[in-house]
């Protein structure tokens, strides 16, 4: 059949790069997903199990995207298990991505939650002050972490992990680390991905601080196209009107940090 | 003095003639009272079970070269905590679509919804891709006949029926529906349709089958509400493909009073029905007619 | 060595699987032998009536945003004209589409081709436009298979059906078809349809409704083919929307043996066929596929 | 409904010109119709009564076209008697288009056959040196001469009318006519469309001659865009491969002046 936008699209797996026990990324060619916008997601489908939503990653090589996946449930134990040579569909780019701020920008990540920020680095100026806080519960779930210093070589930055145990880095949360740094820096812009009790606080704190601040939120995602009605959040929709919504937009929104959707559409609480 | 757009379905009356149709976006109060806001004439409700479903797994929805194609499998929270939510309701004009295999389904569910401020119900017996309800119901002459005299004996607003093309003749449906005494007919749900991914050699919805919608239905559609409304003397609300003025006005004049709007709003969002509205304003002012009533039907004429 | 993609229909083999559908250029040897040349492993006719009809005025082709509506009102030179027509035909392959209301209007065409070098007959259960004849018979399961029986008595060669989306259900008509001793099936005729000029408020079409072709039926199409070829051991000609060879390898995968292209000849013109022969052959290279059999129904393994 | 190229779409008629007692052009307002080419035509629904084919008409105004119409059975008719405000319906333009030669060229045309020869004019250079035949069987049927004379104003040209009772211009057959000048002018080009027996005898004096010969020809056209079959020439459609054709295949068909078919596609003896 013809492909359009919004059919899934048949891409061949040419690279597999083990993370942390738990997560890989999975690379593939395919010049659409290889420029979105950071924050934007495909739908990915594992044939035979199911599709599902996933923030595009980046790949040094031109032409090429890549998917930085958690093992948790079935399609996500099934990606994690793709080897090199396996086919799987996905459709795509949707939702809106961050706006890009200059200057002494925060960056506030946990878990699968850097992908869309490490993907943001690449979109920033040579000139930005970056700082970027990733979480973790413990040392070997750390990732990422060599490829943020790589995209930030050369310019002045920061990259602070931060894990639950101390076993690696900072102990604790990066909200502590958060709190601690905007005390004495004055960051023109906050972006946070991860766990959404992260990034409520995440949010709060900039917002207390007066600072931008924007989160790309995750909703369950059926269609990602503003059709099914699973993603909503609020009167918005995450697959349309986000995934990324500013700091005034999110702590007017009675669900964030609180509630989401299960399949069926009933609210439960985080 | 700009024209009057607001219309009536039978004893429905709305203040514009573009609805959410079923299963669209429609799970959260919140929603319904943006898309009211930004438009929509009345919001219809995703088709609501006894008991909360899952649906079937994704794929769900994709695009087609034109147009989509579903199998959500009737994904909802059930009626009764969809009841729950919608008692805080005061001013949005919703219709809640109902889904089931059984009177008692649906008579169960009508009672959740009481003292719930709603507009009316709309019957879902044209669900293309789930089976024990929707086609399957409205294949059956006998059940589509109990079920409508059930629901109309136990609730207290109007009640539409909403149709599609299954593997019996659907104007024995809405035959059978205004001989029960149903107040209005929605139609046409999807088009039983399906999609094969040619590298995998698979279908690529997990239901395999599912329901097309979006313009590639639309002349179908058209032609279904100008069939009815030629052959019965029933309020109609069209629906499939509306995207734009042009195909709203379209079906007014094969015979509706209103419109539905589903797969365009994925597609143009939320400022979709403002847009159809407008469209309509502007066209009505151009050919001089006062009231959308003036319009409907006209294709009969010729 | 490039892959083999003849193909066989039952009893019918084809040089390859790509198709004219019928009513689509159809009234001329001169033209068959043009469309063979360039790629069309076999021809169907206009459908034939016992006397010339000249069909419906004008407005009857109209193309819509996506694909096409008509109502040709089925004209045709008639069987008996037709017949010497061919009667001058050696190579190409052929084959004859009839359409009537009764038995012995079959029988009395079928007579008329005793003498002509045709592939076989298909016999169109599926017209959507025209009174009496088409999906009228093709909804009335006695008629088809009376029908069927004697026009196999009678004909020499193999012997479809080409079966659509009526007012009851197509699978009920492919079983009794089947029943009846059919050596395959086409699937599927056009999709009753309408389109209303919002200018002058009419339909455009003379006859009002007509039957939609096009890249818009194509997921109705598959669907069918899927459906037909799950439930029955019938060999299947996939017919609907086929303009691309990624389209004809979805409609192969879904299990029809072969496919007919109609509207697309319109769009792309003769080229069409060539085309997508040549795609499905790199297809099939690359997937390494030696016979089109290999590839036919594969999406039902899912 | 949506417009598309193939499905009609409404103009109104904005002036009527009366060419002859049975001959009008009608004009309307449409950016793509005022731009075809020479022998490319449009279907025309006339609301109520047929959609019939018609050559698209100069005008001299930018963004308008007209048709010519000879009142003849009831669409025509109908056409024929439009008034200014008055609704059509028009898809297209369809077909192919003659080629444009220069240097001396020879048109000739019969009845509405003008139509797509004057649009001709139009598109050839100032430099090249014009003659048009133009015939009719009397001289109330004359109709063109002026328009032609205008257009070629101010070129090397001649517009030479026939009538075949002689009221008007030369006496007899265009044909006639073209085997004189033929006799003492060398034509780089021959452009005809009219009545079929008289386009196949400009075919064949041209095509002893061994000059370069184009003719427009009419067939019975329902879709105009080679689905229905209605207009089969040969083994070709006038819709798509034509409507113009060169004298060599033209002299290969054997339906070229001899046959056509009916509504119902029976070939009928011209
Ligand atoms: C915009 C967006 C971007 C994402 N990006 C990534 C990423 O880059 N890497 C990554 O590992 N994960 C990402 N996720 C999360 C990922 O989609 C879920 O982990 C995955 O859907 C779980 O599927 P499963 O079959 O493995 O688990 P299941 O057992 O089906 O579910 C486990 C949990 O995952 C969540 N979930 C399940 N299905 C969905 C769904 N369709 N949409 C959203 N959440 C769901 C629910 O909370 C559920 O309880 C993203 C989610 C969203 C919404
Ligand atoms: C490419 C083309 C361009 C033409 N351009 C012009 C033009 O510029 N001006 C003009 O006056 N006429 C033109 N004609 C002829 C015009 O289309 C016919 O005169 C018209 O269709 C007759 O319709 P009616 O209802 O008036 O007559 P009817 O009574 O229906 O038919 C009268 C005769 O007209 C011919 N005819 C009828 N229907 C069609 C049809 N659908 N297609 C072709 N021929 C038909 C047949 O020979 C028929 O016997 C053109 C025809 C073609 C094919
Ligand atoms: C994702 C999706 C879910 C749907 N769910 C329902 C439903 O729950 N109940 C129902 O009656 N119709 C449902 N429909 C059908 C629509 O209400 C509508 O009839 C159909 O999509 C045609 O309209 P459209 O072309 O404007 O989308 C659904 C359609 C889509 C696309
Ligand atoms: C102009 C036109 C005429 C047709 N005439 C016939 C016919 O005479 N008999 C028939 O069985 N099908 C007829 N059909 C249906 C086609 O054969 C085919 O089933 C349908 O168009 C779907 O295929 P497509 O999408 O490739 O066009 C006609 C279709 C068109 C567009
Ligand atoms: S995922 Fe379906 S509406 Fe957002
Ligand atoms: S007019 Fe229909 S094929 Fe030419």
């Amino acid at each position: 059949m013809q492909k359009s936008f919004d059919t899934p699209k048949i891409v061949t797996i040419d690279k597999v790069v083990d993370e942390t026990p738990t997560v890989r990324t999975i690379y593939f060619a395919d010049d659409v997903m290889s420029g979105v916008l950071p924050g934007q997601f495909a739908m990915v489908w594992v044939p035979g199990v199911n599709e599902i939503p996933m923030s595009v990653m980046i790949s040094q090589e031109k032409g090429k995207a890549a998917f930085t996946v958690r093992k948790h449930g079935s399609a996500t134990t099934e990606l994690f298990s793709k080897k090199v040579g396996d086919q799987i569909g996905i459709r795509g780019p949707y939702g809106n991505s961050f706006t890009i701020k200059q200057g002494k920008l925060l960056l506030v990540g946990g878990g699968t939650g850097l992908v869309p920020l490490i993907r943001l680095v690449t979109f920033l100026q040579k000139t930005d002050d970056v700082t970027i806080i990733m979480g973790s519960k413990t040392k070997s779930e750390v990732f990422f972490e060599s490829a943020a210093e790589k995209l930030l070589e050369g310019t002045k930055h920061q990259v602070i992990v931060v894990t639950e145990d101390g076993s690696y880095g900072k102990k604790g949360l990066v909200t502590d680390v958060m709190d601690e740094l905007v005390k004495t820096n004055k960051f023109d812009g906050v972006y946070t991905c991860g766990p959404e009790k992260m990034m409520y606080k995440v949010v709060q704190i900039a917002s207390t601080n007066n600072i931008h601040v924007e989160a790309s939120i995750e909703r369950m995602m059926k269609c990602g196209i503003g059709m099914c009605g699973s993603c909503c959040f609020g009167d918005m929709m995450a697959c349309k009107d986000g995934t990324v919504f500013d700091g005034k937009t999110l702590l007017s929104n009675k669900e964030f940090g609180h509630t989401h959707r299960t399949k069926s559409g009933v609210l439960e609480n985080y | 003095m700009s024209p009057d757009i607001s219309t009536h379905v039978g004893p429905i009356s709305l203040e514009r003639p573009t609805m959410l149709a079923s299963g669209i976006l429609g799970i959260s109060l919140d929603v319904f009272g943006r898309l009211y806001k930004e438009g929509a004439g009345a919001l219809v409700t995703k088709s609501l079970s006894k008991e909360p479903w899952d649906g079937y797994p994704n794929p769900t929805i994709i695009g087609l070269k034109h147009g989509y194609l579903n199998a959500v499998g009737l994904s909802n929270p059930g009626a009764p905590y969809f009841a729950k939510m919608l008692s805080q309701n005061q001013t949005v004009p919703i219709i809640v679509s109902l889904v089931g295999s059984v009177p008692e389904d649906f008579t169960f569910m009508v009672k959740q919804f009481e003292n719930v401020k709603i507009l009316g119900y709309e019957l879902n017996l044209s669900c293309p891709h789930v089976e024990k309800v929707g086609l399957e119901v409205g294949d059956d002459p006998e059940l589509v006949h109990t079920i409508i005299k059930s629901v109309k004996k136990e609730s207290k607003v109007p009640v539409l029926a909403k149709v599609g093309l299954g593997s019996s003749d659907y104007l024995e449906t809405v035959r059978t529906a205004c001989d029960s005494g149903i107040d209005g007919i929605t139609a046409i749900n999807t088009l039983r349709a399906m999609a094969i991914d040619i590298q995998t050699g698979r279908p690529i919805l997990s239901h395999k089958i599912g329901g097309m919608s979006g313009s590639p239905i639309k002349p179908v559609a058209v032609r279904c509400v100008y069939e009815i409304s030629s052959k019965f003397d029933i309020p109609i609300i069209g629906c499939g493909g509306v995207s734009s003025w042009e195909d709203a006005v379209e079906f007014l004049l094969a015979g509706s009073s209103a419109v539905q709007i589903g797969s365009a709003v994925g597609e143009k969002w939320t400022g979709v029905f403002s847009e159809i509205n407008d469209g309509i304003s502007k066209y009505m002012e151009k050919k001089n007619y006062k009231k959308i009533s003036e319009m409907v039907g006209i294709a009969k004429k010729f």
